[in-house]
């Protein structure tokens, strides 16, 4: 069941993780709040009137009770939240979404573009302790990179992908792909980043599920508004917030 | 109270902006009615994403019809709504009369309390005009639902390019128990490119930006008719809802804000209280008469 | 470029919002011109204070017609305003046809570039019923002044209530040289109390707020008529001057934004400029088609 | 000449003055600027769709190119305002208005009611080397007082009114008017505070020329949108902004 009521929390610490991304620690107050990797909250960006709208961000990590989000500024509402010093109340609702399902003893692959490896980056954390895990990970400039230590940490495989070539192989993260798939035996694949690369990913997968992370403009993050539909394949659409928006990408029109 | 039924408090979630109900029935239940999200004779798919996009002082949607239609709405969602203890009001889109008159015969059930007339809803006989923006079309829309439904009857009215008080009179005159004043304006959202933004290409404008134009509907409307009118438009707390009261409105419609939270509408409900209380309503008679002296 | 006409630059400032141009002439030098604030037949004290209330993402102004007359207007602005460098533009208000005809003839001066016909007032014959929301009154007066004027003819279109498609046909058919798409939304701010804020009670809602409105406006009429449209609602900075543009708009008009500070509308037309080298204007063209489709 | 363009200027110092009033010494950057006592600025509350106007605000002092304001929080742009930390830089357009006129070799009597006084103090300022000045200031709360002691500084007499009955006399600024003028030699009165102060001023004064200092919503504050008009006993409206603020309050209709 989705939160009605939002929390405040406040924020405890802020780091700059590349020019574009940073990364916010936040704890709820007078809440426990246990999201499972895949789900979101709505973070409010401080008032404005021309600011209504949350901004879904992805859980990035937990820790005790406390939150991580990595957000990339790309518009003025994450340009707001990239302003506010630690110490700040914000407003959140959450967590919201449908958790990515969780396996054991398996082969993981994980494939994140910019700034999409960060919600990877807590199922794979919640994954590493029963699964052998492989990351890759895409971005356009060696200096967008994120997490790559850290995914480290937990014991899984990296692969780094970079269009200028400056860090792993030069191009883009689907090259690596087919050549991973086939040295793993019975892999499950999570994949993270725009809509293109998720096609690019199932395609290649064939018959093998992929669990796509998708993003839409969203209204109300909770399944009442219908403003974040993807159509499925069967017809119709679902909600990316509330059926998603962790999907099987067999299910869905890319 | 509206027409003779009552209601639990004067604050009503608006159509499309709570879903079915299903999503949040605990908030449902302590309001004083919601209004489903349209529902059509048969299903529609709704518009391409991205279907909203956020302005200043408001968002624009291009959501579309997107419903199972009434079929699938009696057998899959009402079943899941019963004993709400709240009013359940469903909205009803169509493109033909004939359409909203087969859906209100299939609305019998206890369970629902009024049918809300979509009439912001291109009608295809005109080329393009809405059917809420020609008065004889109205009267002969509801009319025609009267006749086939003792449901309370709410016509929601549109105020783009038409005088929302000419269409509230000739909804009166056929037999509407009340109006709500107003649905979305139009708008026309560019990216930074120029290009259309909404999947839809145009869409609905709501929130605060519609507050003053909405406030200003029903402040006319509520002079040009006897029925109840209720308050729709940029209702983002207590004060906002006051407002609205005080310009003529017996209850309100909130919208947009049940997104931003799903439970703002029950935080409403509670304001409103209180400055209902602390001003003792006093101001009510006093608008009133600074309104009918106009 | 307009009807024939030359500006400096597509942006004017709005009427209301730029004085008589006495006040900041050297801003309204840099920019394609200027329109006045409404001159009537008569002085006019206009409304009691307050006339302005701030609402979200706009405000509401009940300044009404406050103006000395167009005698006054001759003989105490206009020489004051020789030699200006940029367009001047008259706008005319007036409760008859007879009114605006009568100042219409009495604006041949050589400094006076356009007229451009305010049909936002109240129409006295018609019982409350804005001039500008009959087309057959758009028409008839357009008419009428195009017989008495050589001036470039500017209708400015309300789209209170009516679409602004039909009365940009009215006017087009009657001669009008471009039409001025949107004027002020109809707007009631309420106080704490619930009681009418502005001395005026209702006014006029202006600024971001209604972009989205005025933008959907602008489309739709750009699609309706063939002479040239001036864009106008919410204008702020170069990019909301470039998305009217790709809407359809000949030329624009900056309002609210003069109030904000004076010379905002020369920074916009710099934006502007930036803007329209930078996308090399190749995005008009594919924006036209996509609007033709529609 | 009004400018036409909006200048940025520094917080330097804020102070507290009382629970609702307080100081901003601001320093406007590479400009300088002269106002004159009554004069005023427009000053922009932080970017937010829901302020979009400027809040006019006299000068309360200056100081080389330093400008004071001494603002009262009533609404939701002052309250902006009184949030912003020493070192924010805020957008402020002036000086706007006309000067009061200034006087030589008089007795001058000052009536300040409530954060009215904070424009007369400039004006004390700049009259006090060559005038006798007695100024009083109406308060409702003795806690509400400010600027005594400043006053005091420039050697101006100061007489007090608070409804409270904890300083000065117990009752309204205009009791005390008549007594003072009864006693003044061809007085020279410049007032700030409410209409009805203002009013009962006016009346008391009889024939003596009142020079009030009058407020009204402003759009502009410019004289381009005609929103802040005061009737004029013959006929029509002054705008306060541009003809004002400081206005002969025996040719307008309070
Ligand atoms: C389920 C989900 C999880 C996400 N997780 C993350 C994350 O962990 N880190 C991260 O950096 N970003 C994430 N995003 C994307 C993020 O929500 C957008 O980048 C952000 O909303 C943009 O807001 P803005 O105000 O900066 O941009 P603007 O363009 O100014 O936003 C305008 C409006 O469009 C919406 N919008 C714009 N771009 C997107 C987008 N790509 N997806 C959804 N809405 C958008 C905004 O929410 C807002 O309502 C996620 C999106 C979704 C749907
Ligand atoms: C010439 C002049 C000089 C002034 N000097 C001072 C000063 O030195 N110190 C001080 O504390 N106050 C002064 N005021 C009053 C001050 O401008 C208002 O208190 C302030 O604008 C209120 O803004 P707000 O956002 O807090 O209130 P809100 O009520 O939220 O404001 C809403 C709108 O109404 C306008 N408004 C509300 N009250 C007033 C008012 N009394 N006068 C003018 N506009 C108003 C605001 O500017 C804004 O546009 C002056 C007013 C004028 C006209
Ligand atoms: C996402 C969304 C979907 C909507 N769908 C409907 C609908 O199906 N039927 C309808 O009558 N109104 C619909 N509306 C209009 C609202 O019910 C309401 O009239 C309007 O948004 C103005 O109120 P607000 O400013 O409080 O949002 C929708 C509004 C939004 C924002
Ligand atoms: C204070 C004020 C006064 C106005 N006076 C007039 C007027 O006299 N005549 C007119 O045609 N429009 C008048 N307008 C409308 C503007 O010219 C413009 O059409 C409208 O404000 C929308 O543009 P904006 O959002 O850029 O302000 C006035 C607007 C404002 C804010
Ligand atoms: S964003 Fe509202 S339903 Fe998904
Ligand atoms: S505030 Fe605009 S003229 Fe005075």
């Amino acid at each position: 069941m989705n939160p009605a009521t939002s929390i405040s929390a406040s924020i405890i610490r802020k780091t700059k993780l590349t020019s574009e991304i940073f990364s916010l620690w936040v704890k709820p107050e007078n809440t426990e709040s246990n999201p499972a990797p895949g789900q979101f909250y709505g973070i409010k960006p401080p008032d404005n009137a021309d600011l209504l709208l949350r901004r879904p961000i992805s859980v990035a990590d937990t820790k005790n009770d406390r939150l991580r989000f990595i957000i990339r500024v790309t518009g003025k509402g994450t340009a707001a939240l990239s302003r506010l010093p630690a110490g700040t109340k914000i407003d959140i609702l959450g967590p919201l979404g449908r958790p990515a399902p969780l396996v054991y003893n398996k082969n993981v692959l994980l494939c994140g573009g910019g700034v999409g490896i960060a919600p990877l980056f807590y199922l794979a954390r919640i994954l590493a302790p029963s699964n052998r895990i492989t990351t890759i990970i895409g971005v356009r400039r060696a200096e967008d990179l994120i997490l790559v230590n850290d995914f480290r940490t937990l014991g899984a495989r990296v692969l780094i992908s970079t269009e200028d070539g400056k860090k792993g192989i030069k191009g883009i993260l689907t090259d690596l792909v087919p050549r991973i798939l086939d040295k793993m035996a019975e892999p499950v694949i999570y994949a993270c980043g725009p809509r293109e690369m998720l096609k690019k990913i199932d395609e290649i997968a064939g018959n093998l599920p992929v669990w796509g992370f998708l993003e839409e403009r969203m209204g109300c993050g909770t399944g009442i508004c219908y403003c974040c539909g993807i159509r499925k394949k069967t017809g119709g659409y679902l909600r990316i917030c509330r059926e998603g928006p962790v999907v099987n990408l067999k299910e869905v029109d890319l | 109270m509206l027409a003779g039924v009552k209601f639990r408090n004067p604050v009503i979630a608006a159509s499309g902006t709570f879903g079915f109900g299903l999503e949040y029935r605990q908030i449902a239940q302590k309001l004083g009615g919601i209004v489903t999200k349209a529902i059509t004779l048969e299903p529609r798919a709704g518009n391409p994403m991205p279907r909203i996009a956020e302005v200043c002082g408001g968002i624009v949607n291009s959501v579309g019809l997107e419903n199972p239609g009434i079929q699938r709405f009696k057998t899959e969602i009402l079943p899941r709504l019963r004993n709400l203890k709240s009013r359940l009001i469903v909205n009803i889109a169509g493109s033909k009369t004939d359409e909203f008159v087969q859906i209100a015969e299939m609305l019998e059930e206890d369970q629902i309390t009024a049918l809300e007339l979509n009439l912001s809803c291109p009608n295809v006989r005109e080329g393009g005009v809405l059917l809420g923006q020609n008065p004889k079309l109205v009267k002969n829309l509801t009319s025609a639902v009267r006749k086939r439904t003792r449901k309370l009857l709410i016509v929601k009215l549109t105020a783009n390019f038409v005088d929302p008080a000419v269409t509230a009179r000739a909804a009166e005159d056929s037999g509407a128990d009340a109006v709500t004043v107003i649905n979305t304006l139009f708008g026309l959202v560019l990216d930074e490119n120029g290009q259309p933004l909404l999947g839809g290409r145009t869409g609905g404008l709501s929130g605060p930006a519609i507050k003053p134009f909405a406030l200003f509907c029903v402040d006319r409307v509520a002079a040009a008719v006897k029925i109840p009118v209720i308050g729709c438009g940029g209702i983002m707390n207590g004060q906002d809802a006051y407002e609205f009261l005080c310009a003529g409105a017996k209850m309100v419609q909130v919208g947009t804000a049940n997104l931003i939270t799903p439970d703002r509408s029950w935080k409403i409900v509670r304001e409103l209280a209180v400055i209902c209380r602390l001003k003792k309503s006093v101001q009510f008679k006093k608008v009133r008469k600074a309104r009918c002296k106009k």
